[in-house]
């Protein structure tokens, strides 16, 4: 367990998190979200969750992701807030 | 096979939903029968079942899943199933409801969702299993991850419809998944408090560590209740139910109108019941009062929006909301510091009693119901009050249905919405709760408004086929009758006979539930 | 005052991270947004759920290290069932006492709690089913519609019932 | 005494299995009247054969099953109930026959439909009478409510509608909003639907404040008995065919709503209790009220039907001012008290008179398509049978002698004098000069005021023999009740020895 | 083995930090890519390089062998996909009509871009 | 964990792997198996011989990026053709252009390759020395 | 309604708030002497995986033994999301129907090539987690996800036509159905040897070579993650598929 680890990660989860809503491009949204899914991948892992953590990174940041991008390509890229 | 029936039930028609999905790939017309025989098996074991239950001494059958049996291994290492009288009835209940929903839906299902017939049919299945699996699983956890399997297929049995239910199907799944994951949340601060996932085992050690006035306890009931209600629609939680169900294709609003808030409702009670306790509930919390004034105004809110209505479907749903109303403010009517003063549950708690009995009538009455209108909305090509006239004499068995379904939800005996009314309302009495007695009866009489308008555009309205080449003859009773196919009318009819059946067995199952309080009761003391 | 955000901090942040993701699930207009801000919203409640089973310094990954097979199953098995029901489970010295060629016994606290993993790989998986299913009904809302802003949808949803 | 017997549920029954052989030959308008006479003498049988067990004290009593914990389904023939079913299952007989001539005379639609329900309806008038407990009671009030339905919207009009819906939401509201409850709560008092047999059970667990507002609930919760705030669903209700009118509206339906409040005073109260409750006498006051205003409204109706409805409200406001008296404390002590016997009493005297009334104004308008009263002068010469009836029949309703009205209205204006209510006893006596005012006129300009023009056809002739048969009999039976009114009496005395301590 | 390892790592350290500096003062698109998309394909190999040393350094048994085996395997995955991906980026900024800033025509740094 | 069950395990895999997409990695037949070592076995020594590049190249790359001036920043298009044949060789010479810091394949269409280069020293280097290796792995001289 | 919102949002989060901050009823973070980490059941979990099933991974065994049936549900609700979204999206245009436009429909040289070396591998890898998740992080829905997106991987660097080809939409439903199958089968196998639903360890009867119920749990575990993995990789295709499409099921992205 390394705090300060977990401490920075912490951190960071909330900018990424608001980024990821406040994007008007859906698309860079859904990759920040990735990112949030990632950094939470890490944070589990850190944190002695390696299965949490192994099924996040196969799962959050990867095929959400791509479900997302794949929805957002076929509607509309920019939303209005 | 028979010690097995708990987990069967659920399995068979799992197997089923999974053989129509595989099988219908290939021949459609495999689907139907398919799901009934599922449907059917259910039903059988759901029936054993429950003769286990009534049969057994301690009025519960514990089904360990895996083997981990509680006497060998810590309690909650496993799953385990815990069938008791209200849950064992409740199970019949879902099972025969979804049996007639599944045969009505016949006719409707190659009609609004053409060559999706297997995928329909297969979330049909599931989603009766996921509610059977809710109503008789004893893990927090596991019923979480069954509410997600039948919240899942409703959203897709919905969004399954025209365009306007795929953004009502959207909405409830936002405002479905806030339930669900505040329920996931509660479980989470009760686990940490207690360590434990079943739901005895949580009642036990909150009983037995004395964490009664734990904050985090606090929390985890807000959050367990907060994420139930939405679930259930309670009134200020319910914005989701009214489009949802209104606009779902006819065959989902016939499984899911009757089905999901009342096991949402038991859910409630449940939680209530076993994993707080009636001492944390009724005692220690001390909610009955704003929780009864709560329900009183679901009740009216409910009633005076469906009287807003003009689209048939969409005032049942808004009538759904202030039963919902009912059951709720009957699940609370117990008045704080009861089970302090030494009363026993079993003694005081006509309001459960008729909270547990209007979740099985009102499972039929809503079944009843919908199915009607579904029918009706066939013959009368669209789903407006207006469009209802003439309806009485172009199918009579079907409006005969509806009169019945009507006269349960306005409280006329011998239906069982009168008995489950006035087990609501003496419990009102008993518990000094005038308000919640007046809400009821003014609900029963905005009922029979709602439901005495349309008999009226039915029954008075002329059809245009029917006029004075007929008039003044002998066979003008029979004139322009156009009956719906038997897939629709045996259900509705089956229905509407339920109604009446429960109504009269009224007392045998108010005696079940009583029982049911007893044990309850005594798991307390104990 | 050090001592008491080091022991919250964790479930400090999910808390923001949960009002961040209901306040997209409930303020964000677009439909899309509103899908990233439920999927903030879940995972948060996993960060709790792992929160809570971390047990911090003393812990390993709950994965036992496979030094070939010697935790004897039979023996092991009678013990725990004894062990686990005489004495509470607590107190596992009494086990070796009990058996001195005894099996290894897993330390309890020398593991992080794996029941929350469990419960939470689940909710993963359900997350990614609610997910996929959102944005499903999400297209099929724009194949209809044509639009994926809510205000808009809304307007066309109310002229639809009049219409 | 009472006897276990089947004979309660059959009289019950034997309408309801009529109305299966009615659906079963609704092809054959013959054999299906045929099938509702069979089942209107099978019930009228029954209820007789029950009535030398009756006299003698011992009630035949049925219990359907337990349908609440401590609530069962029982029928039992008292005197009370006996009485009143015998008029009910008589008058089915005559209703028969003549409902058989205005329906095909004006070849109405929906026939069958309209016998089923009818005999659906004296199905449920049978079980109010012999229901043997306050949920029984209002178990088949309510059934009769939903079955006359509709009947009263038989013509599917307008009209039909708008009385349909006055009508449903007054009985219906009245008795959801207001018996319901109290019932409900009478139950989580005392654990049981009272047992008529058996008031006191109520008394004991009871209060006085609790028990006035119990009362008042029940008394308009049971709005059939048209007690006047709630009393427009009646006229409303004059749209339906006048067999209905007069079967329903004059005998069964109203006098289901005047047997209840007589239940209520006399098998939900006991009379220790009644005789605290210093609320109840609102209920003489509105009922008293109730007959005034009828009778000064009736005088201003043109329409036939709607006079007489006016008139029944009145009528009704005799039998529930004769009830409301016992819950005075004037009558403490009192055995048997004249005003209740007199109540009872009317409820046949009245259904007698006034069903002779409709029948002549439906036989009117099947023979000439008038309505109003207005287009009946010098009618008497064309159609003598049908006046001198209807002369009969106001007389009754008026209690002028020969005719069976006298002896109730004596019993009445008695117990008024009995219980020291002088005003009532004005108010009947006013109200009997305002009957002579409105009903005795229309007799009179029939026989004796010319045809004026378009009245009514020249070729008014006597309506089919099967409106006019029934009507005479009706008007002989109001004569006949005056002369031999001894078993009646007797049964009515019995009933009002429930109010003995027992 | 351990100093050797060390400096692998501090070694791969520094190219990232190249590759940062790189992508922060970079004008365009294009070029900040080049030091994106290559920069870490070295550092990360360097980084595992040591990696791999340092697992030697304690000693070889069985689950030791499996790691080396584990890393290898990502250094080959990285090396394999890491131009690809570089390639696609470019690729799809190029054909989206993001026209690079070459030699022929010197652009201001502040160009807008699109990061996707 | 080395024992029969696991090892049969990953034969099982194998033989799934194979059957599931043994298409896609070698996609024609015609090649013998000895080849294909004899590939393996120069791809190996190209891939030291890449991995020094590379560091050069960083290099390079890291002090553009380090230098106070962009002088030497010439970003530009190369546009040549190939003599590379088969598909692959194209495919390992053009991700070799990418691994090489500096120089980013943007297409490869038929044997016309674009790439985009960031000084004008990588730019000279190209195709180079690099693609006559690639060439001789292949024996596509 | 933002404003609504707003207030909904600071009061959810003031009772989470005050639901963790009490100190002396919220345990600690990371304290193992919370009531949950204390719990006998946790203890339980810790100290006897090894011994009633033989798998070192406890939450492996966790998940696919004393919670299996959790896990049966978690792989019904991954069934259910397929079947769910084909049948929200799917349409059905049969003849002439417009292919989706894609931004650039010709496969890129590069990333097929690297596509085609590295698809192998990930499946291979996948099948590593799925096997050896008895010991290591991994099991069959962590596989199945590797799988499926492998598939996925066909599909974004060619075509989903070409994805189609190896892996139909028939055949993704079929495996889909086939891994609950195989889950139920363990379950109802159990249930026929006389123990409870899901009951692994009577399955050494049946099992050739495996003479205790504890390796009997370790090996039907696997198949239960076979099945697991079966239903995902089917399922995670088809999603994509379908969402990728709108649910034409051709070409697409």
């Amino acid at each position: 367990m390394i705090f300060a680890f977990d401490f920075i990660i912490l951190l960071f989860l909330i900018p990424v998190a608001i980024v990821a809503l406040q994007l008007k491009d859906l698309l860079a949204a859904a990759m920040v979200f990735g990112i949030y899914s990632f950094l939470m991948c890490l944070l589990w892992a850190e944190m002695g969750a390696v299965d949490v953590a192994f099924t996040e990174a196969a799962v959050g940041a990867g095929v959400s992701a791509v479900f997302m991008i794949a929805t957002i390509f076929n509607t509309k890229r920019n939303s209005s807030d | 096979m028979v010690e097995h029936a708990p987990v069967l039930l659920m399995v068979v028609p799992l197997l089923a939903a999974v053989f129509c999905a595989l099988l219908g790939l290939r021949w459609k017309a495999l689907c139907l029968p398919l799901t009934i025989i599922g449907f059917i098996a259910a039903l059988y074991f759901s029936v054993i079942t429950f003769l286990q239950v009534s049969a057994s001494s301690d009025h519960q059958v514990i089904y360990f899943l895996g083997g981990w049996n509680a006497s060998e291994f810590p309690r909650g290492v496993g799953i385990e199933y815990r069938v008791d009288l209200l849950n064992g009835m409740l199970l019949i209940v879902i099972a025969a409801v979804a049996l007639l929903a599944a045969i009505f839906s016949k006719q409707f299902v190659s009609m609004e969702t053409p060559g999706k017939e297997p995928q329909y049919y297969a979330l049909f299945l599931l989603l009766a299993v996921g509610l059977m699996g809710m109503t008789i699983t004893a893990d927090a956890f596991n019923l979480y991850v069954l509410l997600e399997v039948s919240s899942l297929t409703s959203y897709a049995l919905i969004a399954m419809g025209s365009r306007r239910a795929s953004v009502a199907a959207f909405q409830y799944l936002i405002m479905g998944t806030i339930g669900a994951s505040f329920y996931l949340l509660g479980v989470g601060y009760l686990y940490i408090k207690t360590g434990s996932l079943n739901m005895q085992g949580i009642h036990d050690i909150l009983i037995g560590e004395g964490l009664l006035e734990s904050p985090a306890v606090y929390v985890a009931f807000l959050l367990i209740f907060v994420g139930v209600w939405i679930k259930l629609a309670f009134f200020p939680l319910s914005t989701w139910l009214p489009n949802a169900y209104s606009r779902a294709p006819t065959a989902t609003g016939c499984i899911i109108a009757p089905l999901m808030t009342k096991v949402s409702v038991y859910i409630m009670l449940r939680i209530m019941l076993t994993v707080f306790g009636p001492e944390y509930v009724y005692d220690e919390l001390s909610w009955s009062g704003p929780m009864v004034w709560i329900a009183v105004v679901a009740i009216i809110a409910g009633s005076i929006l469906a009287l807003g209505q003009k689209d048939l479907r969409r005032m049942l749903s808004y009538l759904i909301i202030a039963e919902v109303g009912y059951m709720v403010g009957g699940a609370w009517l117990l008045a704080p510091g009861g089970m302090a003063r030494g009363e026993s549950l079993y003694s005081t708690a006509t309001g459960l009693v008729g909270t547990g009995y209007h979740i099985i009538s009102d499972a039929a009455m809503t079944l009843c119901l919908f199915l009607a209108v579904g029918a009706m909305i066939v013959k009368a090509g669209s789903s407006r009050i207006e469009d209802m006239k003439g309806l009485f004499r172009k199918c009579p068995v079907t409006m005969a249905c509806f009169v019945v379904g009507a006269l349960a939800m306005i409280g006329v005996p011998p239906t069982c919405g009168f008995f489950s009314k006035w087990y609501l309302i003496s419990g009102a009495f008993e518990a000094g709760r005038w308000e919640f007695a007046a809400a009821l009866i003014i609900s029963s009489l905005v009922n029979a408004v709602l439901f005495f308008r349309i008999i009226e555009f039915a029954y008075f309205g002329k059809l245009p086929e029917v006029d004075d080449a007929h008039g003044h003859h002998q066979r003008h009773d029979e004139g322009g009758m156009e009956e719906n196919p038997p897939s629709m009318l045996v259900p509705l009819v089956l229905a509407s006979v339920a109604l009446i059946a429960i109504g009269l067995f009224n007392k045998e199952i108010a005696g079940y539930l009583s029982q049911f309080l007893n044990t309850v009761a005594m798991g307390g003391q104990g | 005052m050090e001592e008491f955000i080091q022991s919250r901090f964790n479930y400090w942040i999910y808390v923001i991270l949960m009002m961040i993701g209901l306040w997209g699930m409930i303020s964000k207009n677009n439909l899309i947004k509103k899908l990233i801000g439920m999927s903030i919203f879940q995972t948060a409640i996993i960060l709790f759920y792992v929160s809570v089973a971390v047990k911090s310094e003393t812990a390993n990954i709950p994965i036992l290290p496979h030094h070939g097979h010697d935790y004897s199953p039979k023996i092991a098995f009678a013990h725990a069932v004894s062990d686990d029901h005489e004495n509470g489970g607590h107190d596992d010295h009494a086990g070796h006492q009990a058996h001195p060629v005894g099996p290894k016994i897993p330390d309890p606290d020398g593991y992080a709690n794996p029941l929350p993993h469990v419960l939470m790989l689940t909710a993963i998986v359900v997350g990614v089913a609610t997910l996929g299913l959102a944005l499903a009904i999400t297209q099929k809302i724009y194949r209809e519609y044509g639009t994926l802003e809510e205000d808009q949808l809304l307007e066309k949803v109310r002229a639809d019932d009049h219409g | 005494m009472e006897i276990y017997s089947i004979k309660p549920l059959l009289a019950f029954l034997a309408p309801l299995l009529g109305l299966v052989f009615i659906n079963l030959l609704r092809k054959k308008p013959n054999w299906r009247e045929g099938a509702t006479f069979v089942a209107a003498f099978t019930q009228c049988g029954i209820v007789f054969s029950m009535l030398p067990d009756a006299l003698a004290g011992n009630y035949h009593v049925f219990t359907f099953l337990e349908i609440l914990p401590d609530v069962h389904i029982r029928l039992r023939a008292d005197p009370m109930g006996m009485i009143f079913a015998m008029v009910a299952s008589t008058l089915w007989i005559v209703t028969t026959l003549y409902g058989i001539g205005y329906m095909r005379g004006l070849k109405e639609h929906a026939q069958t439909r309209f016998f089923s329900f009818f005999a659906v309806s004296l199905g449920a008038t049978i079980g109010v009478a012999f229901a043997a407990n306050l949920f029984t009671l209002y178990l088949f009030y309510e059934m009769l409510s939903l079955a006359t339905f509709p009947l009263v919207t038989h013509h599917q009009d307008r009209d039909a509608r708008g009385g349909g819906r006055t009508y449903l939401t007054y009985l219906l509201g009245t008795s959801v909003a207001f018996a319901l409850p109290a019932i409900i709560f009478i139950y989580a008092k005392t654990g049981s639907a009272v047992d008529f047999l058996s008031p006191e059970v109520l008394g004991a667990q009871i209060d006085p404040v609790m028990g006035g507002i119990l009362l008042l609930m029940l008394v308009f919760g049971f709005a059939k008995s048209g007690l006047m705030p709630f009393h427009s669903w009646l006229p409303g209700a004059m749209v339906a065919p006048t067999p209905v009118s007069a079967l329903l509206h004059a005998v069964a339906v109203v006098k289901v709503g005047v047997f209840c409040v007589i239940r209520v005073y006399t098998g939900v109260f006991d009379q220790d209790l009644l005789q605290s409750l210093d609320i109840g006498v609102i209920v003489t006051y509105f009922a008293a009220f109730t007959v005034l205003i009828s009778s000064l409204i009736a005088l201003s109706q043109d329409n036939l039907k709607r006079r007489l409805a006016f008139s029944t409200i009145g009528q009704l406001g005799y039998i529930t001012v004769g009830v409301s008296m016992l819950s005075s404390g004037a009558l403490s002590g009192v055995e048997s008290p004249q005003a209740m016997t007199g109540s009872i009493l009317h409820i046949a005297m009245h259904a007698c008179g006034k069903i002779t009334l409709f029948f002549c104004a439906g036989a009117i308008f099947v023979a000439s398509g008038c309505k109003y009263i207005s287009q009946l002068d010098g009618i008497g010469r064309r159609m003598p049978f049908t006046m001198i009836a209807f002369l009969i029949g106001a007389l009754s309703v008026i209690g002028l002698p020969p005719t069976g009205g006298v002896i109730s209205k004596w019993f009445l204006i008695m117990g008024a004098l009995e219980a020291k209510y002088l005003f009532v006893m004005v108010i009947l006596l006013t109200s009997s000069f305002l009957n002579i005012i409105y009903l005795l006129p229309i007799a009179v300009r029939a026989f004796f005021i010319p045809k004026n023009e378009g009245a009514f056809h020249g070729s008014v002739k006597e309506a089919p023999w099967q409106c006019v048969v029934p009507l005479c009999v009706t008007a002989v039976l109001s004569v006949l009740l005056f002369f031999f009114s001894g078993p009646l009496l007797e049964l009515c005395s019995s009933s009002a020895d429930f109010l003995k301590p027992r | 083995m351990e100093i050797v390892a060390a400096t692998l790592i501090l070694l791969g350290i520094v190219f990232f930090f190249g590759a940062v500096i790189g992508l922060l003062r970079f004008p365009d698109f294009f070029t900040r890519m080049h030091a994106a998309g290559k920069g870490d394909t070295l550092s990360t190999v360097l980084i595992i390089g040591g990696f791999i040393l340092y697992n030697f350094s304690q000693g070889g048994d069985a689950a030791n062998w499996n790691v080396l085996v584990k890393l290898c395997f990502i250094a080959i995955f990285i090396m394999l996909t890491s131009p690809t991906s570089t390639h696609a980026l470019m690729k799809a900024g190029y054909e989206s009509g993001n026209d690079p800033e070459t030699l022929d025509d010197e652009e201001p740094e502040e160009k807008e871009e699109n990061v996707s | 964990m080395i024992d029969l069950f696991h090892l049969s395990l990953g034969g099982i895999s194998c033989a799934i792997v194979t059957w599931l997409s043994s298409d896609f990695l070698f996609r024609n037949d015609c090649k013998g198996i000895g080849t294909r070592f004899v590939e393996a076995g120069r791809f190996l020594l190209y891939c030291f011989w890449l991995l020094w590049q590379i560091i050069l190249a960083n290099i390079h790359v890291l002090k553009l990026a380090l230098a106070s001036n962009n002088q030497e920043m010439r970003p530009q298009m190369v546009r040549f053709r190939t003599s590379l044949r088969s598909e692959f060789a194209r495919y390992v010479f053009a991700n070799s252009i990418t691994l090489t810091p500096g120089t980013v394949t943007l297409s490869v269409e038929g044997d016309k390759f674009v790439v985009h280069a960031i000084s004008q020293k990588v730019a000279d280097e190209l195709p180079g020395e690099m693609e006559k290796r690639v060439a001789k792995i292949f024996d596509q001289e | 309604m933002k404003k609504l919102a707003g207030i909904v949002v600071f009061t959810v989060g003031l009772i989470l708030l005050y639901g963790v901050s009490s100190l002396d009823d919220f345990p600690s973070w990371g304290t193992p002497d919370s009531p949950a980490n204390k719990s006998p059941l946790s203890q339980y979990f810790i100290k006897n995986t090894i011994v009633d099933t033989e798998v070192p991974n406890m939450v492996t065994a966790v998940l696919a033994d004393y919670r299996g049936y959790d896990t049966m549900f978690e792989t019904v609700v991954i069934f259910v999301a397929g079947l769910g979204i084909f049948a929200v999206v799917r349409v059905f245009e049969h003849g002439g129907a417009s292919r989706v436009v894609t931004a650039d429909t010709k496969p890129d040289i590069i990333i097929t090539n690297t596509c085609r070396l590295l698809i192998p591998l990930i499946q291979l890898f996948a099948l590593y987690v799925l096997a050896h998740g008895h010991s290591s992080p991994g099991g069959g829905f962590q596989g199945g996800v590797i799988m499926g997106a492998s598939f996925i991987l066909v599909a974004l660097a060619w075509d989903l036509d070409i994805a189609l080809k190896r892996f139909s939409e028939k055949q993704a439903f079929i495996c889909s159905g086939i891994g609950i199958l195989i889950y139920a089968g363990f379950g109802l196998a159990s249930v026929f040897l006389g123990e409870e639903f899901l009951n692994y360890g009577i399955i050494h009867k049946i099992l050739p070579g495996v003479d205790s119920p504890e390796m009997a749990r370790y090996y039907a575990m696997l198949g239960v993650e076979i099945g697991v993995m079966f239903t995902v990789t089917s399922i995670m295709f088809l999603i994509y598929g379908l969402l990728a499409t709108r649910g034409k099921m051709t070409a697409g992205l």
